[in-house]
């Protein structure tokens, strides 16, 4: 007989309301709450370099998880990612510098902007499949990035534009770092308990079925294309706010900070992290920086070690961990860190017998 | 020739799905596995084919033994090599090759001489002989039947001792199902080649079959000689489809209780 | 009209290369239904392999080729025994972010022997000058680099096509589960698409070195071929044989011709945009296999 | 007509099956189950001359077949006779090449398949097509999407009625899970189910769809005894409890024989045979084509 082991032993539900939680026993939501309250309060020790570091990983986690949500949900291979995020942010200086919006009304036109141009890049989706989508969404990125680098009355060109952070609001001031990141924190928890909701919804429910066999869900009743489409759409949008909240944190934004090797970043630490759960979302965003960090940290060591030459083989030796380290992970692990986590919470369920 | 004993196999190192399985197939014989749905009769299979490696379970006891030689968890291609080749069921093939060329590449692990090859295909055409005009039609067009025979010819071309046979019959016409049955009884006397079937159609399987093994919940829970297992009253209730009296019941006015009965093991 | 026929001849010499590389990714493609971007990064270890040999080293030109290719194999063999044959069997994704992985590792390693300089190869290759046929002037290393494009397809194909070894790969291709229950060895398949591609690939590193310079950034050819490789669809030779050339094509004409439309570096934007177009049309690329749609 | 005019009240007391009285309240809501006197009068669905051809190859010609209100009918024949190809005309997957497919008097031969389902034309798949990585509970709801009635914005932010419209589309789904006795497994990925536990997955979510005609095929292949008792209970079940029209692959004859109301055979793109279960034993075309051995019992 199958046991269940995807949930803790002991629990049941005895109304239908109970099989639609989160969070399954008492515990775990007490958990997840002291968690995050424990990221709020750590604003208020940590320094401004560790916060900085805390709000890139926010910020691409939302990023991250809208990837997760074409790619791992609706099966959508994009390519094209990070350029959305571009669009975030230039979204939110264009509206803030040529229209003078304020933060707070830039940032929901920051994630609608990304929409509609996503899902725009969805509609080949419709006929487009696998890997064949996969590389036509690199036009996106390519489509974006030259129209960012040429329409120079409104984007500025290569220069780049500047950004602000709100202003001051019931006496906080976002201005310093951890106010800001305060702020970036509350959008990726709203913004991720959103994606945990469409996932346990309809559309959510669609996006996987689409995922799993397009044609038998066309011939159940969902109408794929409207799904392909809306999941890029919200993808893009989740890329849009991560840009802007990003993109506020610097003040500043510029082309070269969306490469087409962020772009398929985007989708390899996805894939580390793990296709198909929220989780997985975050673990790649928060690797992936990580090991960005971890490169800029062995910069210093390397010249110290090597003096002369140092720029090159500082540069080259970033890079070989960097990949090293992505390979390593996924030869050992090839569904991603959310698979291995599964596993582990599996046989802690199920210890001391294992099967 | 080939025997399992005690085995046991595990899926992702957590899922126990035999729970020590001992089966025996002699050279040149037709054994037949019998099973409800997930007893893990495919499992068996995989687990002497090495296929199992592929879907990350492994044979976490027992031996499976080939001629005296241990096979578990060896490479799928080694045991192949050793003449062990499995059938899958859902006729899993190169779609978007010809019928032929399915078939060729079947008999690419014969190391003998290339000249071998033309008097296979001839040989699998004599057997199959729909299949030779089809020949060169792209094989994922080809009907369920059609497929059954060209993976089922393909592995004949790779001049194989063993033979695991998994759901021949599967969604086949009743008058094809019969052609197929003909075709494993002469294939088995013919080729000499031991067949371990596995089949839903108990009464096909026990017709073929000179021995037959029962499988339930990852046990072999019966076996017996062909004759004497559809003689046995469980195997008539649960798999052939006669009651006590040997009359047959009519599917509209069939139970409306659960009914399963279970072997303890 | 003159113009015309010499951008498509301009077109021709570099899709010539393109083709050449695409092939190299439709190599392991098709056996191992990989997309390896790390193909990308062995154009530049190839360039970068056969300029030390033959430059630095002094090496005699066919010895330079035969270590340049022997490292290529041995590189190939690496890729293929510590990343690629654990993932036998896993979900598609695993793999090909490896590959990417792979393709930043050479990267990186290129630029720590070779620090990211831009040489060339002089006259110690291909020769140099130009030959004049008629009003077009075709610059020798180009016509070379051609016809030694289209002999390595063309020995490519009629492996595929003509052996047992090419059966097995494309068995292996179709279903990998398939393959191994028939007993053919995938992991020895894999080494070889492995090794074949590799050669390949460092081929057009040598003939983009000659051509472009030896330097990092080689790469971007890797990226463009990849738009032949889908537009001439995933599993076929001459599919990426006649978009290569096609690309080379358009890129050119683009360039002459949209230059004033659109200001800027198009380079990379169009193949691209083309491609996207072209598979709204043919969504498998113009020979790609479709998908076979059963319910 | 030789079919039998059943006493459905009647049968509906004998039910012993649990389940499926929330999907019967979700399907009366909408339309009037019909009653007896008009029973098996209507025609629900016609197909009008259909063919069809792949590459040059007949796979349909000129098939007409009729579907009334309340039947159950099986289609029979060799492989590659066109069975799955007729059912894939008429759920819109393929499109004909000459002739047209009504539904209830709507011609409905140029819509999207995703439309023909939301009307009511739901079935099941030879080759097992379930959504492989959701659960068997999710796989059901996920076949009533289209009657799940609030739009994304809703669901993502999860409001109350999202909420309270959810846990009903959930309760309409375990009532099919329990009339399907697949509680053990509700909430194990289907990947990970055995064949036969698939394929009643699969049932569960063409009836989540709330079929007005319910497509089946070979709803039995790959069973053992046993549980095709069991599928041909649900079946029986479903046609009578919720008046269900049922159109069946099928090759196992004894099923067939026993609980069709009649039988259109198929040879070759070409309908050979259509009548009553004796009236199909007993024709020679179809035994020599299609019964042979298996005809004689």
């Amino acid at each position: 007989m199958t046991i269940n082991v995807d949930r803790p032993c002991g629990t049941f539900d005895s109304n239908y309301y109970q099989a639609m939680e989160i969070f399954r026993t008492p515990l775990r939501k007490f958990l997840m709450i002291a968690f995050i309250v424990l990221l709020y309060a750590i604003a208020f020790i940590l320094d401004d370099y560790i916060i900085s570091i805390l709000i890139v990983f926010c910020a691409f986690s939302i990023g991250m998880t809208g990837l997760q949500i074409i790619t791992g949900y609706a099966g959508q291979i994009s390519l094209g990612h990070a350029a959305f995020m571009g669009v975030g942010m230039y979204t939110m200086a264009v509206f803030q510098e040529h229209l003078g919006f304020n933060f707070w009304f830039a940032l929901p036109l920051a994630g609608l902007v990304p929409m509609i141009i996503g899902m725009l890049f969805g509609v080949p989706a419709v006929r487009i499949k696998g890997l064949y989508l996969a590389f036509a969404s690199l036009a996106a990125h390519f489509v974006i990035v030259y129209a960012i680098n040429n329409w120079r009355s409104v984007t500025n060109g290569t220069d780049g534009m500047y950004l602000h952070r709100p202003g001051v609001l019931l006496g906080i001031d976002f201005m310093i770092d951890k106010y800001y990141y305060i702020l970036v924190l509350t959008v990726t928890v709203i913004m991720i308990y959103f994606a945990k909701n469409l996932s346990r919804t309809r559309l959510g429910r669609a996006f996987v079925a689409v995922r799993d066999n397009d044609i038998a869900a066309e011939v159940m009743g969902i109408n794929i294309a409207h799904t392909k489409v809306l999941a890029f759409g919200i993808g893009c949008f989740y890329a849009g706010i991560a840009g802007a909240v990003g993109g506020g944190y610097y003040e500043y934004v510029n082309v070269e900070w969306f490469t087409l090797t962020d772009s398929i970043w985007y989708l390899g630490f996805l894939v580390v992290g793990g296709l198909g759960s929220i989780f997985g979302a975050i673990a790649g965003a928060v690797v992936w920086k990580s090991l960005d960090e971890l490169s800029t940290l062995v910069t210093p060591i390397t010249e110290a070690l090597l003096g002369g030459m140092a720029f090159y083989a500082s540069a080259a030796f970033s890079l070989v961990i960097y990949s090293l380290i992505v390979i390593v992970v996924l030869v050992l692990e090839p569904r991603g860190i959310n698979h291995r986590w599964q596993i582990i919470k599996r046989s802690y369920r199920l210890h001391p017998f294992p099967y | 020739m080939l025997e399992l004993e005690n085995v046991e196999v595990k899926y992702l190192n957590t899922i126990l799905v035999l729970k020590g399985v001992n089966l025996k197939l002699d050279k040149g014989s037709l054994a037949c596995l019998l099973g409800a749905n997930g007893a893990g009769k495919s499992t068996t299979l995989k687990a002497i084919s090495g296929l199992l490696r592929t879907e990350e379970g492994a044979v976490t006891d027992g031996v499976i033994s080939y001629d005296g030689k241990n096979i578990q968890n060896r490479w799928p291609e080694d045991i192949a090599a050793l003449g062990i080749l499995q059938v899958v069921e859902g006729r899993h093939m190169a779609e978007h090759l010809t019928v032929e060329e399915n078939l060729r590449a079947g008999g690419l692990i014969y190391k003998g001489p290339r000249s071998q090859m033309g008097k296979d295909l001839e040989m699998v055409y004599s057997y199959f002989p729909r299949l030779k005009s089809l020949k060169d039609r792209t094989a994922g067009y080809c009907s369920g039947g059609e497929q059954q025979m060209m993976v089922m010819g393909r592995s004949l071309m790779g001049h194989p001792e063993v033979v695991l046979l998994d759901e021949p019959s599967l969604g086949l016409a009743p008058l094809l199902v019969q052609e197929i049955a003909g075709i494993i009884k002469k294939i088995n006397k013919t080729e000499k080649v031991a067949i371990l079937l596995v089949e839903q159609n108990a009464i096909m399987g026990l017709d073929l079959a000179t021995y037959g093994y029962v499988m339930e919940n990852g046990r072999i829970v019966l076996d017996g000689s062909a004759d004497s297992l559809r003689e046995n009253e469980d195997v008539k209730q649960f798999y052939l489809g006669l009651s006590g009296i040997g009359q047959k019941r009519s599917y509209k006015d069939v139970k409306h209780y659960k009914r399963r009965k279970r072997w303890l093991g | 009209m003159e113009d015309l026929l010499k951008s498509i001849m301009l077109g021709l010499a570099s899709g010539g290369i393109y083709a050449l590389v695409a092939v190299s990714y439709v190599i392991i493609y098709k056996s191992t239904r990989i997309f390896a971007f790390s193909q990308a990064g062995m154009l530049v270890i190839g360039a970068y392999t056969f300029w030390q040999c033959l430059v630095v080293w002094s090496l005699p030109i066919w010895i330079s080729i035969l270590i340049t290719l022997a490292i290529a194999a041995a590189i190939a063999i690496i890729i293929e025994r510590v990343s690629m044959r654990p993932l036998i069997g896993q979900p598609i994704l695993a793999p090909i972010v490896v590959t990417l992985g792979v393709m930043l590792f050479l990267r990186g390693i290129a630029l720590l022997f070779w620090h990211g300089e831009v040489e060339g190869y002089g006259e110690a290759f291909l020769p140099l000058g130009v030959w004049h046929v008629g009003f077009l002037s075709l610059p020798k290393i180009q016509v070379y680099g051609f016809i030694i494009c289209m002999l390595v397809i063309a020995l490519l194909i009629s492996f595929y096509k003509y052996t047992r070894t090419g059966l097995g790969m494309r068995v292996v291709h179709e279903d990998h589960l398939v393959a191994q229950n028939l007993g053919i060895n995938v992991k020895r398949i894999f080494q070889y698409s492995w090794i074949f591609s590799c050669a390949v690939a460092v081929i057009g590193g040598m003939l983009l070195g000659n051509i472009q310079g030896v330097g990092l950034d080689l790469d971007a050819n890797g990226l463009i071929a990849i738009a032949a490789v889908l537009f001439g669809g995933l599993e076929s030779f001459g599919g990426a044989v006649i978009a290569g050339l096609a690309i080379g094509i358009i890129q050119i004409f683009a360039i002459q011709y949209l230059g004033a439309l659109l200001p800027g570096e198009i380079t990379m934007l169009v193949p691209f945009v083309f491609l996207l177009l072209i598979l709204l049309i043919k969504p498998y690329g113009l020979f790609g296999l479709v998908r076979i749609e059963r319910l | 007509m030789a079919v039998d005019t059943r006493d459905i009240v009647k049968k509906r007391e004998q039910r012993y099956s649990y389940g499926l009285t929330l999907l019967r309240d979700c399907i009366e809501e909408t339309r009037d189950l019909p009653n007896e006197e008009d029973f098996f009068k209507k025609n629900v669905l016609r197909v009008e001359d259909i063919t069809i051809s792949f590459g040059g190859l007949n796979a349909l010609s000129d098939v007409n077949l009729e579907l009334r209100e309340g039947e159950l009918l099986a289609i029979i024949g060799p492989n590659g006779a066109g069975k799955t190809t007729l059912l894939n005309v008429i759920s819109g997957f393929y499109k004909a090449q000459k002739g047209d497919v009504y539904f209830q008097d709507t011609k409905i031969t140029n819509y999207s398949s995703h439309k023909i389902a939301e009307m009511g034309i739901c079935r099941t798949f030879q080759n097992i097509a379930l959504y492989t990585g959701l659960s068997v509970i999710d796989n059901i709801i996920a076949g009533r999407h289209p009657h799940i009635k609030y739009n994304f914005l809703n669901g993502m932010l999860y409001f109350p009625w999202a909420r309270r419209e959810e846990a009903r589309q959930r309760a309409i789904a375990e009532d099919i899970v329990d009339f399907l006795e697949m509680e053990q497994v509700r909430n194990t990925t289907v990947g990970m189910l055995s064949y036969g536990l698939r394929k009643r997955a699969e049932l569960g979510r063409a009836l989540a769809l709330e079929p007005r005609i319910l497509l089946l095929d070979e709803p039995m292949a790959g069973m053992n005894l046993d549980e095709k008792e069991d599928i041909a209970r649900f079946i029986v079940d479903i046609h009578e409890f919720l008046r269900i029209p049922i159109v069946m692959i099928e090759h196992d004859m004894g099923v067939v024989m026993d609980i069709a109301d009649r039988i259109a055979v198929l040879d070759f793109g070409l309908k050979i045979g259509d009548g009553t279960p004796e009236e199909i034993s007993k024709n020679q075309k179809v035994v020599s084509a299609y019964l042979g051995k298996a005809g004689e019992q």
